[in-house]
């Protein structure tokens, strides 16, 4: 598949396909928040109406409960951001039942069937931090502020990380600092870690988005905040991207970080929905945007939207979402 | 009967040279539809101890907290020296005109005695901090005045009821106020303690301190006021010179009706009947050694001070507490101690010794806790109950027990301390006892209720129910065949019916050991 | 109004309390109904804003959204007019019926392996439910620490056990039977409604009809007064503690089914929107008052609200802010309503 | 147990027993300080199993950690002692520097744009939790409305007004103000610590010495009882509102200036955490009851566990687990010190 062939049919395309209902699952990190912000612009560029987006606030049950009502209301396609791989079954079930086409964006599901799952993989996150830090630190101990250990994302992004260590540098050892995603509880962990472990060699934070503030806000408390290149420098790998991880790459603050592109699941989200609407299907392999589509063994396709790692190197490449959102 | 356009001062209060101390004039008070006052009058003349008394739900207490400034009367004026009173908000203007000592309770359970004593008006030293030192020594010499002997930085939750009074009457006194209410102070003293209560009263009167005294016990009224103010439904009845007022009179003016004066009930002969209640050597907490006989039918009081253990003694009986040592047996099958619906079961019943506290529950209706105990109401083998037959029951209940209630779904809260006593009472009697155990039946009732539920234990003699009547109410232990002393958890003497009221009196305060001594 | 001012003319004090007696009487039926009116008001409302709110469809998935809430506000209910507290119910939720697929599950699908036959792991389920109750119930009862607090401590301790056994793992391939009661319908109706419908019915009979539960108001209402009146209070509440555990488990299997699979945190802040129900609809949080119906209402209200707000598409940042505000100004309606001091 | 019983089955003694009089009251000194031996033998404990535990260094950031706790339990310590509750204290943690900082911040870093100087900032922030504080005081003091029920709708409300105003974006880039009180230090050890110190020196203090603290005691033991005493009741009680409000507020300046930024979700969850201190340090949910050094200890605890938690890197999916286990035998060591039902 191609955009080219969706050019045409945009004018037509938003009369007779009808709605779209576009299911966030919290709006409290600034990813979704910048991700809820790109959903309108992307939309009109595309030509899909879409409905005001819903919130589920964390919340499984809820989520199913959205999806329930936007089908209720007649929707014609869904663009759904599932808080958890498995816990999305019944909606997909539901919306299967009605023939209305969803696409799962940022997460794949475990069951139930989708047009497209739109995502740049949790676990390829871990494992290019992973790599990233491995090559820069080589031996020593690093520590990973983790997320919400009952959250898909914060799983997958820990497995990938703690295994690719296992696997390819036997040599450093791995830190754990479990947090609920709580900001707090990031700063309080590094900042107990940093005592037991002066000779702390690495941090790699699996959001952006909450922990860039609490490890530098520690960092710079303990007197171990030294620009990158500096030797006494502790490298730092981070996650998502937002505006405020690149201003801390070009300060030179942190290493680096793996840029989950929020504009692109807005755009190939909707993209992929209006397609599926219109009934347009897609085969595996490469498309127009520097992505794959590959196909799950239950069928599903996923298109693995690139996940850029930004270091000092790319960090103004205008491309990136975090250079581009309006500020 | 019709009240003529009040005029308490030709009650002979008037005829007092000096402005009234205080006075109520023509005061309405209104709780939603009930009507608590109604044109109230009252008159307390400078230098002389007035009784205020009428039936429960009369009036008083709204009369006091009127008086004290807890609240607005609807309309009438609340008058100190003839001048108004204060605003309701300026607390200490109406702490220097009256101190008071409230039907309830205003101790704070989790304050030390001393704070208690000195809440909100703690001596404070330099910075208008507490001086805690000076606030202790003065706690102190003020409840040794008393002879209230536990250290003031106890929690108050630790008194005993009779202390706690004791500490409440000590703090309204300590005001400096000339002129104190004291509302039901009797009500939960035992003698001793109520004859020091007399004492001081005497003596604060010598010092031209002028009392407002409220009590259900007459004689009291006799013994420490001069005149009486009469109030009934809510109204104004008459005010009249204690000496002017013979008891029947008074009984009259407050219930509306003649009552002839209760008199002591005839020695009956109950030898031949069999044995209902046995306990020998029975020890449990705070009593011991104990051991008593009960017939059938028979009517036994149980006296002694609050700290003698007869409390202790009944609860234990009914299943309230364990024992440490003895036996007790109802027609010879023993009591299960320390497990009430046992007791119930072998058709054990108990007046509790609070009804606040233990008896009700006071968001449930009259019918439901009449029925608390969910025997007498059940209807299918499965536990089911039915309502339909608890609203029956209840109906005989208020009828048979002469309650005075809205109707018997009326919430319990909503009724009178007499009526809501009868339910308490229906409640024991429901489950149709062999052995009932009344516990301070009478406490903080009116004359007129008393005789009911003193009646109702007449008919439990007739049923040949065990009756066992824990009081130190000379009233209530009137009615009994015989009456057993306690002191320090024993007994110490007997008395068959027929005694002097002073023998008694002498016995419970352990003074002399008339009367056949026990053993 | 005018017959009140002239009953306060009438002299006898008595014959006005008939009528205050009847008043309150009227009031105490009256506050159980309290939201009746909000709740219709709400509906007519829904019916005007959005065509779709009054279709049978999104009806039918209002009730379904609130089936596990109004099961687990039946548990907190019961535990509340008995004057405790069980705050753990949220967490029940979640690991009970953990526990009952993880004994179903093969290792490879995160179970524990030993793979029982589904119906035992229900049975485990609904035991587990009870299990807890008894541990908050002895705790809160035996022990005598403050409901409140301990069952604040449980909540966490489950919480973490579950997470802890499941590794953080959502478990998703359970057998059909784990989701029968959220997918298969009776009248178009999910069976799960049923079932809650069923639930709030008994409770309601028992606590009107049966002794255990007339107990139960006079256990909340004063504790010592029905000690001397012979009710085994202990044994009434413990009894109550357990039952609550297992409606909380029933709960968490309806959840289950709704959702399609358990991740770890399901239930997670769920008693929030419990209690808001219960009290919403007139249960007392000092115990011996409320009624069965009162916390339905509560429950339907709160799910009409949740349903109305999606569907008048209120910009997603204010919905949270909004749906408060209901329940505050639910909150005053059932205060002025219930005209005395809330409890 | 049979003792506890017992105790259950008889109704309290009437006995006056100056011994037990006596007895009690060393168990309350005692009481309060019930958890000094459990927090020296952790402390003990983490010496022996951590050769960092002790360090200087980890000493200070256990307690640099714990002042914003310390702030907020102190808050609630002080509602609960007056017989009331405040459980939107947790939210007002975020909302109050929210604010703040909105109108200090340009429109282009999410503020409002009217960019404000800071100063003006911090004492918006004050002031608005001092109102949030005064809301919720009028409407359980004057409306008389469920303080458990109204704060949690609170609480609702308040998170939700934080989302919709902030859109959801977490604000970084405050004026080095915002963050001195926790990244700047005396004598090696932060301003939050030593404020937070001083702050529970203050409240222990009036408390104990000043007829207020004295008033609050009476309020929360029996309120009519204070109201016939002359104590302004509702005045006390809005005043302890609006004070703990203000405290909250502060705590939330501590929490932005830890972590450095300031999340839509600052301080989610935290109330549980603050009450079990708070209960843990003997604050009693009935009111009446506690003192600052009690509440402080529980703090104390608290972050100790948590830091120990760490230090011992327990798999992560357990830590949550063991920390409940660890709150609920804190309070069942408190329960037997104090020797009587907790409450
Ligand atoms: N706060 C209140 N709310 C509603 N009704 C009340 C209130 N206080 C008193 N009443 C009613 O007013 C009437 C008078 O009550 P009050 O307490 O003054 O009687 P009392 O003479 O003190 O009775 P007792 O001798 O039992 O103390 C009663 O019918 C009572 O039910
Ligand atoms: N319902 C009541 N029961 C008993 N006393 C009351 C009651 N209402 C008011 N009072 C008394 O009247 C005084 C004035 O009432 P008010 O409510 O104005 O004072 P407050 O509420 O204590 O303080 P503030 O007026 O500053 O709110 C109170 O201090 C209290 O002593
Ligand atoms: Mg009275
Ligand atoms: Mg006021």
């Amino acid at each position: 598949g191609s955009t080219g062939d969706s050019k045409g049919n945009t004018a037509t395309g938003d009369g007779k396909a009808g709605k779209t209902g576009v299911v966030l699952p919290f709006l409290t990190s600034p990813f979704w928040q910048a991700y809820n912000g790109y959903v309108p612009a992307k939309a009109k560029e595309l030509g899909v109406s879409t409905l005001p987006t819903v919130n589920s606030n964390s919340d499984a049950a809820q989520q199913i409960t959205d999806i329930n009502n936007l089908l209720n209301q007649g929707v014609k396609g869904l663009v759904v951001a599932p808080i958890d791989s498995a816990a999305i079954a019944a909606g997909l079930d539901q919306a299967e039942r009605k023939g209305v086409p969803v696409v799962a964006v940022d997460v794949a599901p475990d069951r139930g069937k989708v047009a497209m799952i739109v995502r740049a993989d949790n676990r390829a996150y871990g494992t290019l931090a992973c790599k990233y830090m491995g090559d820069k630190v080589k031996t020593g101990k690093v520590v990973q502020i983790m997320g919400d250990l009952s959250s898909i994302n914060g799983r997958d992004r820990s497995e990938a990380f703690r295994d690719c260590m296992k696997q390819n540098y036997p040599s450093i050892q791995v830190l754990e600092i479990p947090t609920e995603w709580k900001a707090e509880r990031a700063a309080a962990g590094l900042n107990t870690i940093l005592n037991a472990n002066p000779d702390l060699k690495g941090v790699y934070m699996q959001a952006g988005g909450v922990f860039l503030a609490p490890t530098l806000q520690q960092l710079k408390a303990k007197g171990l905040l030294h620009p990158v290149g500096d030797p006494k420098h502790i490298t730092v790998v981070s996650n998502d991207g937002i505006p405020q991880e690149l201003d801390a790459i070009r300060r030179g603050d942190i290493d680096a970080t793996v840029s989950q592109p929020a504009d692109d699941y807005a755009k190939y989200g909707l993209y992929y929905i209006k397609a599926a609407m219109e009934g347009k299907t897609f085969e595996p392999g490469p498309t127009d945007h520097n992505s794959t589509i590959i196909q799950h063994p239950d069928g599903n396709l996923e298109d693995q939207l690139a996940a850029p790692l930004v270091t000092k190197e790319n960090v103004d490449d205008p491309t990136l979402w975090g250079n581009s959102l309006g500020r | 009967m019709s009240v003529g356009s009040p005029t308490p001062s030709a009650g002979g209060a008037g005829t007092h040279a000096r402005p009234p101390l205080a006075q109520a004039v023509d005061v309405v008070k209104r709780f939603g539809p009930t009507v608590a006052l109604d044109n109230a009058q009252l008159e307390v003349v400078p230098g002389e101890s007035h009784a205020l008394v009428g039936r429960n739900g009369a009036g008083k207490s709204t009369l006091v907290s009127l008086l004290t400034g807890l609240a607005r009367p609807d309309s009438g004026r609340i008058l100190f020296g003839g001048e108004p009173a204060p605003s309701l908000a300026d607390r200490n203007a109406w702490r220097r005109r009256v101190a008071c000592v409230y039907q309830k309770s205003t101790i704070i359970p989790q304050l030390t005695v001393a704070e208690n004593v000195f809440l909100n008006r703690q001596p404070t030293g330099p910075g208008r901090f507490i001086a805690w030192r000076r606030m202790r020594t003065r706690a102190r010499e003020l409840l040794d005045q008393w002879g209230v002997d536990i250290p003031v930085d106890t929690p108050a939750a630790d008194l005993s009821v009779g202390d706690r009074q004791l500490v409440e009457i000590a703090r309204s006194l300590s005001f400096g106020a000339r002129f104190v209410i004291l509302d039901e102070p009797t009500a939960p003293l035992d003698r001793r303690e109520i004859e020091r209560l007399f004492a001081r009263m005497r003596v604060l009167q010598a010092a031209d301190v002028t009392f407002l005294f409220i009590s259900h016990h007459l004689q009291e009224v006799y013994e420490v006021c001069q005149s009486v103010t009469v109030m009934r439904d809510a109204r104004w009845i008459t005010t009249r010179p204690v000496a002017l007022m013979p008891r029947t009179e008074l009984v009259e003016a407050m219930t509306g009706e003649w009552m002839p004066e209760k008199t002591a009930a005839e020695p009956r002969d109950l030898t031949g009947r069999p044995v209902r209640l046995q306990v020998s050597d029975l020890a449990g907490d705070a009593f011991s050694g104990v051991s008593l006989a009960v017939r059938q039918g028979e009517v036994l009081g149980v006296a002694g001070s609050s700290a003698s253990g007869k409390i202790e003694l009944a609860e234990t009986l009914v299943g309230l507490r364990r024992v440490k040592s003895g036996t007790a047996t109802l027609d010879d099958i023993p009591i299960p101690f320390g497990n009430v619906p046992k007791a119930i079961a072998s058709s054990i019943a108990c007046v509790p010794r609070d009804r606040h506290d233990q008896g009700l529950v006071a968001g449930l209706s009259v019918a439901e806790n009449a029925a608390l105990t969910l025997r007498s109401v059940r209807a299918g083998r499965f536990g089911t109950i039915s309502p339909a037959r608890e609203r029956r029951q209840a109906r005989r209940v208020v009828a048979d027990l002469d309650i005075k209630t809205p109707g018997v779904e009326a919430p319990v809260s909503a009724l009178s301390g007499g009526n809501q006593q009868k339910v308490v009472m229906a409640r024991a009697l429901a489950t149709d006892p062999r052995l009932l155990v009344l516990i301070n039946p009478t406490a903080g009732i009116d004359v007129k209720s008393k005789e009911a539920l003193l009646g109702l234990v007449d008919d439990m003699r007739e049923r040949r129910t065990a009756v066992v009547v824990i009081s130190d109410e000379l009233d209530d232990l009137r009615t009994c065949d015989r009456v057993l002393v306690l002191r320090h958890g024993c007994v110490t003497t007997e008395h068959p019916a027929g005694w002097r009221d002073n023998d008694l009196v002498a016995a419970i305060e352990g003074m002399s050991d008339e009367g056949t001594t026990h053993d | 109004m005018t017959d009140i001012s002239a009953l306060a003319e009438s002299p006898r004090s008595t014959q006005p309390t008939t009528f205050r007696g009847a008043r309150t009487a009227l009031l105490r039926r009256f506050r159980e109904l309290a939201l009746v009116p909000a709740l219709v008001a709400l509906v007519v409302l829904g019916g005007l804003v959005n065509d779709t709110f009054l279709t049978k469809a999104n009806l039918i998935s209002i009730l379904g959204s609130s089936a596990a809430l109004a099961l687990v506000t039946l548990a907190a209910s019961l535990i509340l007019i008995g004057g405790k507290f069980d705050l753990s119910l949220e967490s029940t939720v979640g690991i009970a019926p953990a526990l009952g697929a993880m004994v179903v599950l093969p290792a490879s699908a995160a179970g524990f392996g030993i793979e029982l036959p589904s119906a035992v792991g229900l049975l485990i389920m609904l035991v587990a439910g009870a299990v807890i109750g008894a541990v908050n119930g002895f705790l809160v009862v035996k022990l005598q620490l403050n409901a409140f607090i301990v069952t604040l401590a449980m909540l966490i301790v489950l919480r973490g056990l579950q997470v802890g056994m499941t590794e953080g793992k959502t478990l998703f391939e359970m057998p059909e039977s784990f989701f029968t009661l959220a997918t298969s319908t009776f009248l178009e109706v999910p069976l799960s409604v049923w079932l809650a419908a069923a639930a709030f019915a008994i409770a309601g009979f028992v606590l009107r009809h049966h002794r255990v539960g007339r107990a139960l108001y006079a256990i909340g209402g004063n504790p010592a007064a029905a000690r001397t009146a012979g009710i085994r209070v202990d044994r009434v509440l413990m009894g109550v503690y357990i039952v609550g555990g297992a409606l909380a488990a029933l709960g968490g299997l309806v959840l289950t089914g709704y959702v399609g699979a358990i991740s770890p945190n399901q239930g997670d802040g769920m008693i929030f929107t419990v209690f808001a129900a219960a009290v919403i609809g007139g249960i007392s949080l000092d115990g011996g008052k409320g009624t069965m119906t009162g916390a339905l209402t509560g429950v339907l209200l709160l799910g009409v609200v949740q349903n109305l707000l999606t569907l008048a598409q209120v910009k997603p940042f204010w919905i949270q802010a909004i749906y408060g505000g209901i329940i505050l100004v639910s909150l005053m309606v059932s205060r002025l309503t219930s005209g005395k001091a809330q409890d």
